[in-house]
């Protein structure tokens, strides 16, 4: 589904847990999410770490949408 | 030995009650009787099996009316309770592929009885449940109808008698991404040697373990200015409005859902839940911005961080999905998007 | 991790892990001095590490390295050996070592992501075995995981 | 380079006090053989049995399988580097004792595999129930390390194939091939218009129990080079490899080898087979990088066109086999790949831990998961300790009734990636 939506010409970053299947799907833009059930989340957290976690998260996608890349580039930083 | 008792699925057309122009004939379901393909399997079956039934439907009446028609279908079935149902084959006519196709899984998965159909590889309905059922490979017209039956009917067979079958190559049907081991009649260096000489002079050969499918896309420019950009959330974790309102199912989605979220600050957990049948739903159930990140890109829009959230956000169940769903879902998503001015996407995956 | 100027014979000892590497800068992967840490599920790794290696020891299942070893790849640090080493199966044996790098990158190293994916995913593949083993069919298997860490880090000194 | 090989057609072994090759029957007297063995001081024991295609005997742990060779002609003798001197082999004239081979069996480390049924439906899985085969049972001496072990029986099998093999060396053979390889000028001159083709060979090569000998050099330590395929014909590669035995090639199998052995049968005719380049499988990443660097160099060379890859082992190769294959790919020659797979006992899992899409031209040697009832045999040659231990057999392989429910992967060859058996997969 990444590779189509990307193949309409607009830039996606996906936000999945990194495994062969994650990475064969193939998408250009990747941020490694938490957990399969809560990928943007912590439920062990405090509700503000929570949000903290998630927003650094969103902050590394937006990142990985403003960055030029060549190909498949899995963005931790 | 019992002879091994058989259904039969076919459309209109191959009815004799019409064309495209009675697409809509509705189901009827013809006990005792053997019609159109069916009388070709029945010379095959010698006395090893017979057509007690045939289930006539026309292929914009199923689609149509997709859910009501198979479980009417379902249930007659279950009332006869046959050895074996046959669909088609439904060569490369589309709708009827994908209705025999619907056919032999519903078959297969709510009654347990085994079921075959068949169809040219490059029908819609093959994509959508090559890994449910077995298809025979057949031509892309009725004119291979000979060849069709001459396949399928000793392949029905095998499946009335609960036989072991072998790879798809042996047996005539489309591999299901299932490795069956057999014994061919050269050796593999044998092989090796001849697919590299048809290879070398450009000739066809056919590769005995396809690599998976690694169809690279070109990634998209990056976004210049992501404080003016108007940023669309996707996800396949399945995040809909409380009870599901466009049934999204648990497994295998056949569709995706739109929703607006305009105004919308955050997901509650009385507003949203998850429909994803793969992975434990408490956490997503509990606060669904932990799989679609609504509230923080709320945030971000009013600190003009981004310059929008799109309005619309859209979902699906990535669990379980063909292929062939998913890339179609994809495709449209993309359009509509576009046609919103959207810059660019978050997806977020379970 | 110390990085001392070594000589060959160091690293020839039988078994011994190369505690020492040749000094030089890091050129990355290629060449130099490739600083790397022993992650590993093998007491007897720890037994003959020689004093100074950095050994890096998380008792239990392959599975549980591969995933110990996934979280330093998701830092960035990157896959030195192939995480299915020897043709002796995960299930089959319960000892696994690998060598991952000292330094970790910004980006995670995508090849290192792709294998270490792939290894977890192949511990499906197997039955797990190795309960019935005798204490002496144990040291054997960790012989073999020693024999094989330890030529890779041959290969680290002069890679 | 030209090597004549004459096979002598074996039809029987039997025990007997005198040993003697007549009229194709391999008479062997044990004690004379027992004493090649015991000479090193590692083995505390040895014994010899006899295994016939259609017994019900069952051959297991199976460490090698050997043929027995003598070098009637040329340089060199069988198993350079091991048994005979370093002179560069592969010309003049070899003898083989063909239709039967030299089992080493007995357990080298507690968790040893490999099995060989003569009869059942495990034989159609193993090229070996087809051979006569004459087994040797080595016991270890107590206390000896498994390394120094596993040394005196791989060498303790190659000194006693190779006595077999002088067996042959006056007898006229039932069946010869000659096999002519000419340097790379002539060859170009002669077959101008001929495919330019070249053998890839991946050899097993990670440490203890996973090791591979050319000429007496650990295939570790090997940058890929180049033979002339007749070489292996006189065991100049050699294994020392005794895991995983479904896809790990015994030394019966780098002699006889597959790929050569058709490749040479459309040499001039369809193609020129230049070369046989060898590479190695090692378990550093970057010593794979290096190598596969070599390999599509020596390609690109040697002006190849062509060339067929095969792999030995599971999961670490197959990265290499992949990165052999995508930078031959990238020199434009062509590939073909050879390789098994681990598709898991449903069949449903991925093949190969690496894949690319450059890798378009696979053949396959079958998935090494599939499950197999192996009914009781009337007799085990070797020992049935391990039998649980084996890869692929689940804690309760060893039925009430004696049967054992096993994957593919324990049977010696069921699964070999040099292409040598029939069984493939789709």
């Amino acid at each position: 589904m990444v590779k189509e939506i990307e193949r309409t010409g607009l830039p996606v970053v996906h936000i999945c847990t990194v495994t062969p299947i994650s990475l064969t799907v193939g998408a250009n833009r990747i941020v490694p999410a938490i957990a399969i059930p809560h990928p943007l989340g912590d439920p062990a957290a405090s509700h503000e770490e929570e949000e903290r976690l998630r927003r650094s998260i969103v902050e590394k996608a937006l990142k990985a949408l403003s960055t030029e890349v060549d190909g498949q580039v899995v963005f931790t930083g | 030995m019992k002879k091994i008792t058989v259904l039969h699925y076919i459309n209109q057309f191959f009815a004799q009650i019409g064309g495209e122009e009675q697409a809509d004939h509705p189901v009827e379901f013809f006990e005792g009787e053997v019609k159109g393909p069916g009388l070709a399997f029945m010379q095959l079956f010698g006395d090893e099996a017979e057509i007690v039934g045939t289930i006539v439907c026309g292929d914009s009446y199923f689609n149509e009316r997709h859910d009501e028609t198979l479980d009417a279908i379902i249930e007659f079935v279950d009332r006869i309770h046959p050895d074996l149902v046959i669909a088609g084959p439904a060569f490369n006519a589309g709708r009827y592929g994908v209705a025999c196709g619907a056919v032999a899984a519903g078959v297969q998965e709510r009654l347990g009885i085994p079921a075959l159909t068949g169809m040219y590889v490059e029908n819609p309905g093959v994509d959508l449940y090559k890994d449910k059922v077995l298809i025979v490979s057949t031509k892309n017209s009725a004119a291979g109808m000979r060849a069709a039956v001459k396949l399928m009917a000793p392949l029905a067979l095998k499946l009335g008698r609960g036989d072991a079958i072998g790879a798809s190559c042996e047996e005539g049907y489309i591999s299901q991404g299932v490795r069956v081991n057999f014994f061919e009649k050269q050796r593999g260096s044998k092989r090796a040697v001849d697919m590299l000489l048809a290879k070398l002079s450009g000739k066809p050969f056919t590769t005995e373990y396809p690599m998976p499918d690694f169809d690279r896309v070109d990634p998209q420019p990056a976004v210049k200015d992501v404080s003016k950009a108007t940023i669309a959330l996707v996800t396949s974790g399945g995040i809909v409005p409380k009870g599901n309102p466009d049934f999204i199912e648990s497994s295998s989605a056949s569709h995706f859902g739109e929703y607006d979220i305009t105004g919308v600050d955050e997901l509650t957990s009385e507003g949203y839940e998850t429909a994803h049948g793969g992975y434990d739903p408490t956490y997503a159930n509990q606060d669904a911005d932990r799989v679609l990140p609504v509230d923080v890109l709320r945030q971000m829009e009013r600190e003009g961080v981004i310059g929008k959230l799109h309005n619309k956000f859209y979902t699906t169940v990535g669990n379980g999905t063909a292929v062939a769903s998913a890339k179609a879902f994809g495709a449209e998503i993309g359009k509509r998007l576009v046609g919103d001015g959207v810059d660019a996407v978050i997806l977020t995956s379970t | 991790m110390r990085c001392i100027a070594g000589k060959q014979e160091d690293a020839d000892a039988l078994y011994g892990p190369a505690s020492f590497l040749l000094t030089g800068p890091s050129k990355g992967q290629r060449g130099g001095c490739v600083k790397y840490f022993v992650l590993t599920n093998n007491p007897m790794v720890c037994e003959k590490a020689a004093a100074g290696a950095d050994v890096v020891y998380k008792p239990g299942s392959i599975q549980g390295i591969f995933e110990e070893a996934a979280c330093y790849i998701a830092q960035g640090h990157r896959l030195l050996t192939h995480p299915l080493s020897g043709s002796v199966k995960p299930g089959e044996t319960p000892y696994k070592s690998m060598l991952i790098s000292s330094d970790a990158l910004q980006n995670m190293d995508l090849a290192s992501a792709r294998l270490i994916s792939s290894a977890i995913d192949a511990c499906g593949k197997f039955s797990d075995k190795s309960g019935s083993y005798t204490e002496q069919t144990l040291r054997d298997l960790q012989l073999v995981d020693v024999s094989l860490i330890s030529g890779a880090m041959d290969s680290a000194l002069v890679s | 380079m030209k090597l004549t090989l004459g096979k002598i057609f074996i039809q029987d072994i039997v025990f007997s006090d005198e040993t003697r090759l007549e009229s194709g029957v391999l008479h062997v007297n044990p004690a004379q053989y027992e004493q090649l063995v015991l000479s090193d001081d590692k083995i505390s024991s040895v014994s010899f049995d006899i295994a016939k295609p259609g017994e019900s005997v069952r051959i297991t742990p199976v460490k090698d399988v050997i043929e027995p060779r003598v070098k009637v002609e040329g340089p060199g003798g069988i198993f350079p580097g091991m048994v005979a001197g370093v002179e560069t082999v592969g010309s003049g004239r070899t003898h083989a004792l063909s239709g039967m081979a030299l089992v080493t069996a007995g357990p080298i480390v507690g968790f040893q595999e490999g099995i060989i049924d003569m009869s059942g439906p495990g034989a159609a899985y193993t090229p070996f129930s087809q051979t006569l085969n004459l087994v040797m049972v080595c016991t270890p001496k107590d206390g000896i390390e498994a390394h120094e072990y596993e040394r005196a029986v791989r060498m303790a099998g190659f000194r006693v194939a190779a006595a077999i093999g002088e067996l042959g060396r006056d007898v006229e053979p039932d069946e010869e091939i000659e096999y002519e390889t000419l340097n790379f000028v002539e060859d170009l001159h002669l077959f101008f218009d001929l495919p330019r083709v070249g053998y890839v060979q991946m050899l097993q090569s990670q440490g203890l129990l996973h090791d591979t000998y050319v000429y007496g050099v650990d295939a570790k330590q090997i940058l890929p080079t180049i033979l002339y395929p007749t070489e292996s014909m006189d065991g100049a590669i050699v294994s020392g490899n005794c895991v995983s035995a479904c896809d790990k090639n015994p030394t019966y199998i780098h002699q006889n080898n597959s790929v050569i052995a058709d490749l040479y049968a459309e040499h001039g005719k369809t193609l020129n087979f230049v070369a046989h380049i060898i590479t190695n499988e090692n378990v550093y990443l970057a010593d794979k990088e290096r190598s596969s660097n070599q390999t599509a160099k020596l390609c690109r060379m040697l002006g190849l066109d062509g060339v067929i890859i095969s792999q030995e082992g599971f999961g670490n190769p197959d990265t290499d086999l992949i990165m052999n294959c995508k930078k031959i790919e990238a020199e434009g020659v062509k590939t073909v790949i050879i390789t098994d797979e681990y598709a898991g006992r449903d069949g449903k899992s991925q093949s190969l831990a690496d894949a690319d899409v450059a890798a378009d031209a696979v053949v396959t040697g079958g998935n090494a998961n599939q499950v197999i009832t192996l009914p009781k045999m009337d007799k085990v040659i070797g020992t049935l300790d391990y039998v649980n231990k084996i890869a692929g057999a689940s804690v309760d392989t060893l039925q009430e009734d004696g049967s054992l429910v096993v994957e593919l992967q324990v049977i010696t060859g069921a699964t070999n990636e040099t292409g040598f058996n029939k069984l493939s997969a789709r």
